[in-house]
């Protein structure tokens, strides 16, 4: 027999959900677009008190053709993240030590730039893979693992450049990711496209989809035949190769590397990522609000130091504006939800 | 409000009254004015659809939640500040057992029983541990459980955790005083633990303290409650309503506001044979023996027994969860060797598991309705990379929101803010979407109201008119009665000879404990 | 070691010795003193005028180092007298941060690119992008690459690095008689600071030979490990009697190594690159004695001179950054305070960029 | 009918507990003690290699006198790791700040010390009170939050400072951390009673098993009537206070401080602090299992600068043996578990 479908008193519970509100649109506009606005906002203010040096098309340059290697380690934080790793910590290691590669590798001893590069890569890639036989298969926490490969692999950048920076790289090489096109560097386009290519295969593909729900719940994704381990391993492994080839562009990019500065990389990417939590998919890691991240932040420091604020004003910045629009986003979202 | 408040039994203040009580959340008001009385000494019953407030109503009780100003609560007769305070309540006598039975797996017995209520040495600030563990074990012996203290609570199995979770709360009851609240506390314990349990009831009411007890099972309510309270859409619509003399049905009407159609179950034939029959054999497992079970395509077979026959792995083992130590399956005229198999290889032939632990292995909560209905499908799939199909999703995802009359039906809602109820329908649709050739069942409708259950079995009783073989694990002889054509009791890890054809509830108990039914209470 | 040959050394040939030692104390004690007149250039620079409206780009390596401010704010006053603007842009000690912003000023067409404390390699192409656009670059506080030759569009201004730490060595040798037993804490973050601590240790074995000279590599990427290296470095090393910090960026983990090898009352502290600080700890006579300052405003408007003349195609003169040794005993004759720093009154009278403005031909004031 | 208690079934779930045999005792006491074992091995090690510099006083006096600050901003992360918030990057920056704050006010404001240190103490308070204020109340994301804070209080302290390090305090001050105690500075003995606290406290009390709780699961914690947001935002506050006198004790040691110092404290807290979760409680972070791997890294850097060797073996050697350790006590600890 059947039930009579749809009882009167039924329904009731769920009104709130069914006719979305004003406030509740306004809530999620707000959440998905309100660091976007902010950014109009900030472009607005240093085109009024910079007009000189802030509209010029340098200042364009700058911002999108500058941005590569955080776009690249913050892709590959993205590989993890979305499949439930938390924090990878040594993704700007792996970016250092890769770079560092292939001018140790090519200007040091010789070698083919080419193969230099993709011993980097492959370095990378070998990085990756532990990192993810540690967390996978043999379920060592995320943090420590990474932490502590960061620090070993900063430790073997250091010992393979004997502690000092080394350049000398042709600046043939230097075209894959200087090369001008439409005013920007070769580079900009292969972050974009990078982010693109992840941002679809995880909003459009099964693939994207099974990523995602290992992140939310590893055990209903088993059980549901997804092979989560090797998805999990994949993340790691896809990590290492993005952070493996930023880093061979970076040191094509300045023709040669300094090993000490990856860790540098740590705060930016860190908080490019999680800002872009306050993006588009508000409360979610995504690649487009990431890429946004980045792009909104550089602009942000661009103009200070136009307006030649001190050194510590970017880092108020940085840590105000990180601090400030996820909880915004936050509470927005609380707000609608 | 509608309901009519009776007399009181016996002497002046009730044990615990509402008035008028109220709880917003959002734009969703889970209470309305909700009016409650529970006397001194009985087992009161609080009773209504998934999501019709009951727990809610618990969680302000408690302090977990803060009413909308305008209610009150009295203990005794005196007032309960609002919001509540969580100390102060359980000092009032005021505990409860919560739906989640509020566990921590990696914490021992003693911690978990003691949880909230740890007492520091005067100067040293240290606690006391032989006390602690004292008090612990008084807890558990009257409940007559034998726990070693010192193990972890993840450990346990989900009876015994239960029953952690109900010595927790009857540790406070002081003897003539208080009100215990039972949130769905007996969903998962078995019928011989039941009998237990009431008798312990029996026990703490018999002193004076009270009991509130919310539950799905109907025949609980019937059996053991003095008076129910009923809540339809978070309003009282029954208040102490006495249950003597009150029919099943009767309780239903009142419950749903309608008249509920075909309760009894009517004698499902399975279709002439049409294909090979899923046999399973010589399966093993931890405690599972040497099971030999066979299911034909439009067939539903139970699987059932007292806690620990090992009925309740079957399902894992056939699915390919667990491991199974030995054991064969014939599906689709192919030979699967069970301690080979693991969950994509089961799935990709063909079996659908349909798990108890909604949260920890059903649903990914946060992830949407739809999300987790495709997650397992592959009917829309083409290959990892390429896109997905939205239209055809989108399709599918609607079709079974419709089919299963999942509330509210939006699929882009987040899985955990449906109710309970809701979201074991999204758990039936996510497996029934995959068109399986073998649908296993874990408490399928555990937790559910009856309406929601008639929309479960009837979908997996459309499953299986299609032609699919369903096996369901239960240790809920309603269940069980309302949706199999056959059922296999276990005992001691193996499946016993002659099942039951269509077997009534009274059956099913009948076999299981070779005795006749009984009421809960006496 | 140094007990041995120390002693053995001086009663060799103490006369010559101590003639060395007196004459070293007196260029000590020169080194010591203010200067009566920066040592500004004398050739004149035509046609600075033209340069006005343009914008010079300064790229410091970081930002976090208090000099770079010091010497970008004389540079902004330097620029600011003859009508061209300065654009500061943090090189963050990271190259693909430099980078850009050498291609900022690139591709905002900047009158010329001044460089601190980096590396040519450092940012190799975007430096060789810029020079293509005929862009003039100055590299300044490094040595000379010689891989990239100085020459029209690029000009190099040493700094006082080498001069710095070679000051401190003289002092030590003069303070210790010739037996000092030394640890120097070298940064091994480019070619030009490991070639200042080459230059001290030349300055060693060449003026004492009783001195023994340790050298405890360290590197901006183990920071936190540079305190526990100095203190190994202590105990490995016996009888050690002072230790050098090469920049005062290092003085404090410098200073916590040598707190916690438990020889602090054995042990003097030397360091370079002064800054209010390491005045401050002289002054306090806290671990420090020595402390050798190079003159940062002064730097900023020689790198003016230079930018200007690069600019106008025009050679470059020798610049000599000064460079003055404060003790405990001369660092009450300074203010130690940000704005005495500013002026350049630490090392010589302030009016070198009124003398700078008359050789670039534009107004007083 | 009755229920038999304890029906077969039952006690299936723990039969591995209830006999423990000597597998699993192996298994426990090696994941418990391995760590204290290589840590004997490596001063055997090093007291064979380096007898003259290693066994020397010199030796314990730079391994136990100048861990400090280490101690207290592990101190400090644990409180709130405890609690359930498992990344706080926030600590070392709240010291740095408060470290700065008591030369820039003693120094170049000429205030009393002890009120230098007050205010130091409290603007660490205060740093934690934001923290907390954010995460617990209004439900931000932690890491987003404390890496943010990080960042801004790291500019807020180069600012008050103007990118300098300051210093000039009172030799008579310093005493506060390097007064000599039985050859150790004081300093070593109040870390030490802050460990010894902090472990009593969450051992022994009512409070640190309610604050474990609330670490391992916040709404059982809630059901249970525990305050579980007065927990969580007390464990801020604590963190904060911590830091502040560390701070305090930090910059009366070297008389002054270097506000970008306090970065490369990052690692090292975050390596002793996991490192800890592999000593005497595997698998759990724990007060006194912190200490000791705080003084173990020490120890085992300490010997290989004395050995002379480049730096980046102690880069290595940091990442490497959070790596073994951690990996070898998962293992260990699967086994017996
Ligand atoms: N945390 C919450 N936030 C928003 N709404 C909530 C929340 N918890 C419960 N609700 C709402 O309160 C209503 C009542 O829920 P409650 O859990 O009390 O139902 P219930 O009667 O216990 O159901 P069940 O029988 O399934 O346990 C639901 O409709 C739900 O929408
Ligand atoms: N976090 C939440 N946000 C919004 N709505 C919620 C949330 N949690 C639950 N709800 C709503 O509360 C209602 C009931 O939820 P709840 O789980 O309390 O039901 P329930 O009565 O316990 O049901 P069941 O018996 O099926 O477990 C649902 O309608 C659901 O939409
Ligand atoms: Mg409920
Ligand atoms: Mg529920």
């Amino acid at each position: 027999m059947t039930v009579t479908s749809a009882a009167p008193g039924n329904a009731s519970g769920h009104k709130g959900q069914s006719r979305p509100d004003l406030k509740h649109f306004l809530g999620r506009t707000g959440s998905r677009f309100s660091v976007i606005g902010v950014w109009a906002l900030l472009v607005v203010i240093y085109g009024v008190t910079e007009p000189d040096t802030f509209l010029t098309s340098g200042t364009v340059q700058t911002i999108f053709g500058s941005q590569q290697a955080l776009v690249f380690l913050t892709a590959a934080l993205l590989c993890t993240i979305c499949v439930g790793e938390f924090v990878d910590l040594s993704v700007p290691s792996v970016l250092g030590l890769c770079a560092i590669v292939v001018p140790v590798l090519a200007v040091q001893h010789g070698w083919n730039v080419w193969l230099a590069s993709l011993a980097a890569v492959l370095v990378g890639t070998a990085a990756g893979a532990v990192n993810g036989v540690l967390t996978v298969y043999l379920g060592v926490n995320t943090i420590v693992v990474t932490l502590g490969m960061s620090t070993l692999l900063l430790g073997v950048a250091l010992w393979i450049s004997n502690l000092t920076p080394v350049s000398g790289l042709d600046s043939d090489f230097a075209q894959i990711s200087l090369f001008q096109l439409g005013g920007l560097p070769v580079g900009f386009y292969e972050g974009l496209v990078l982010m693109l290519g992840l941002a679809y295969v995880l909003a459009c593909t099964p693939l994207g989809r099974n990523m995602r729900f290992v992140g939310a719940n590893r055990e209903v994704s088993r059980l549901a035949g997804i092979r989560v381990n090797r998805i999990r391993f994949g993340a790691f492994l896809s990590a290492g190769v993005i952070a493996g080839v930023g880093g061979v562009l970076a040191a094509a990019a300045t023709g040669g590397f300094d090993p000490t500065v990856s860790q540098s990389y740590l705060l930016p990417t860190f908080a490019a990522t999680f800002l872009g939590t306050a993006i588009l998919e508000p409360g979610r890691f995504n690649p487009l609000g990431t890429l946004i991240a980045v792009y909104f932040l550089a602009t942000g420091i661009l103009g200070l130091q136009l307006m030649g604020v001190a050194g510590w004003v970017a880092d108020v910045f940085y840590g105000g504006v990180l601090v400030i629009a996820v909880t915004l986003s936050t509470l927005l979202r609380g707000r609608s939800g | 409000m509608t309901g009519s408040v009776p007399r009181l039994p016996g002497d002046g203040e009730p044990r615990l009254r509402v008035e008028a009580v109220s709880k917003t959340f959002g734009s969703n008001r889970a209470l309305r004015e909700v009016e409650l009385d529970v006397v001194p000494g009985e087992i009161h019953g609080l009773v209504g659809q998934n999501g019709s407030g009951k727990s809610t109503l618990a969680k302000v009780l408690t302090g977990y939640h803060g009413p909308d100003p305008g209610g009150r609560v009295f203990v005794d007769g005196a007032p309960l500040r609002l919001p509540v305070r969580p100390l102060e309540a359980r000092a009032r006598g005021l505990t409860v057992v919560h739906q989640s039975l509020g566990l921590v797996n990696d914490r021992t017995v003693v911690e978990n029983l003691r949880l909230g209520r740890f007492r520091a040495r005067r100067m040293s600030r240290r606690i006391h541990w032989r006390e602690e563990r004292d008090a612990a074990r008084a807890a558990l012996e009257r409940l007559g459980l034998d726990v070693p203290l010192e193990v972890k609570v993840g450990a346990l199995n989900e009876e015994d955790r239960a029953t952690v979770a109900i010595a927790r709360a009857l540790q406070d009851a002081q003897d003539g005083t208080g009100v215990i609240i039972f949130d769905e506390s007996t969903r998962s314990l078995t019928r011989e633990s039941l009998e237990h349990f009431y008798k312990l009831l029996d026990s703490v009411v018999a002193t004076g303290t009270s009991v509130l007890l919310i539950t799905h099972r109907l025949e609980e309510v019937l059996d053991a409650t003095d008076r129910v309270t009923v809540l339809r859409d978070g309003v009282s619509v029954e208040c102490g309503l006495p249950t003597k003399g009150l029919s099943e049905a009767d309780l239903v009407r009142t419950l749903l506001g309608r008249e509920l159609l075909g309760l009894a179950r009517e004698k499902h034939t399975a279709p002439a044979e049409t294909g090979q029959p899923v046999r399973i054999e010589g399966l093993s497992g931890q405690v599972a023996r040497d099971v030999d079970v066979s299911v034909a395509p439009g067939e539903i077979v139970g699987v059932t027994g007292i806690a620990g026959s090992g009925h309740d792995e079957v399902p894992y083992l056939v699915s390919g969860v667990r491991k199974a130590t030995a054991g064969r399956m014939w599906l689709g005229g192919k030979e699967l060797a069970l301690s080979k198999m693991d969950a994509a290889a089961a799935i990709a032939a063909g079996v659908a598991l349909v798990p108890e632990g909604r949260e920890r292995e059903g649903l990914a909560l946060e992830m949407t309705v739809a999300e987790n209905v495709l997650l397992a499908d592959r009917s829309c799939r083409r290959g990892a990379m390429a896109p997905r199909r939205r239209r055809a999703e989108r399709a599918l995802v609607g079709q079974w929101i419709e089919r299963l009359d999942v509330r509210p039906p939006a699929g882009d809602l987040p899985a955990g803010k449906l109710s309970g109820g809701n979201q074991q329908k999204v758990l039936l649709a996510k497996w029934l979407a995959t068109n399986p050739d073998l649908l296993v069942l874990h408490e399928p409708t555990q937790a559910v109201d009856v309406g929601a259950r008639h929309a479960i079995v009837a979908a997996v009783r459309a499953a299986a008119d299609a032609g699919c073989a369903v096996l369901v694990s239960s240790s809920d002889e309603n269940e069980l009665s309302l949706l199999c054509d056959r059922v296999v009791i276990f005992r001691d890890g193996a499946a016993q000879p002659d099942p039951l054809d269509h077997p009534s509830a009274d059956d099913i108990v009948q076999a299981i404990y070779s005795g006749g039914k009984r009421r809960l209470r006496a | 070691a140094c007990g041995a040959t120390g002693p053995a050394g001086t009663s060799a040939t103490p006369a010559a010795d101590n003639a060395a030692l007196s004459d070293l104390k007196k260029s000590v004690d020169q080194m010591s003193q203010a200067l009566p007149a920066y040592p500004v250039p004398t050739d004149k620079v035509d046609g600075v005028s033209s340069l006005r409206g343009k914008t010079v780009y300064y790229i410091p390596i970081t930002q976090q180092a208090p000099q770079f401010a010091v010497t970008a704010t004389a540079l902004t006053d330097a620029l600011k007298a003859a009508g061209v603007n300065l654009q500061v842009c943090n090189g963050g000690s990271n190259p693909s941060q430099i980078s850009a912003c050498v291609s900022q000023a690139t591709g905002a067409n900047a009158g010329g690119i001044i460089t601190d404390s980096i590396p040519y390699g450092m940012a190799a192409n975007a430096l060789d992008a810029a020079r293509a656009k005929k862009i003039p670059v100055l590299i300044t506080d490094q040595i000379p690459d010689s891989a990239h030759p100085a020459d029209a569009t690029l000009g190099y201004i040493q700094g006082a690095g080498g001069d710095m730490l070679k000051a401190v060595a003289d002092w030590i040798i003069v303070d210790s008689g010739g037996t000092a037993n030394v640890l120097i804490n070298g940064s091994t973050d480019s070619p030009s600071t490991k070639s200042y601590v080459d230059q001290a240790k030349q300055e060693f074995s060449a003026k004492c030979p009783g001195c023994k000279v340790t050298v405890n590599e360290i590197s901006s990427a183990n920071y936190s490990l540079i305190a526990s290296s100095t203190s190994s470095a202590i105990l490995r090393t016996p009888g050690v009697n002072y230790v050098v910090s090469e920049f005062d960026q290092y003085l404090q983990p410098t200073l916590q190594g040598v707190q916690q090898s438990g020889k602090q009352t054995s042990i003097k502290g030397a360091s370079t690159a002064a800054q209010v600080s390491g005045l401050q700890m002289l002054s306090g006579k806290n671990f420090l004695y020595v402390d050798a300052s190079q003159a940062s405003p002064y730097q900023g408007w020689a790198s003016a001179d230079a930018i200007f003349r690069l600019m106008l195609g025009k050679q470059l003169p020798t610049y000599t950054i000064p460079q003055r040794l404060f003790t405990r005993d001369n660092v009450s004759t300074v203010s130690t305070d940000a704005a005495a720093e500013g002026t350049g009154s630490w090392h010589g009278p302030a009016d070198f960029p009124d003398k700078f403005k008359a050789l670039w031909g534009v107004s007083q004031g």
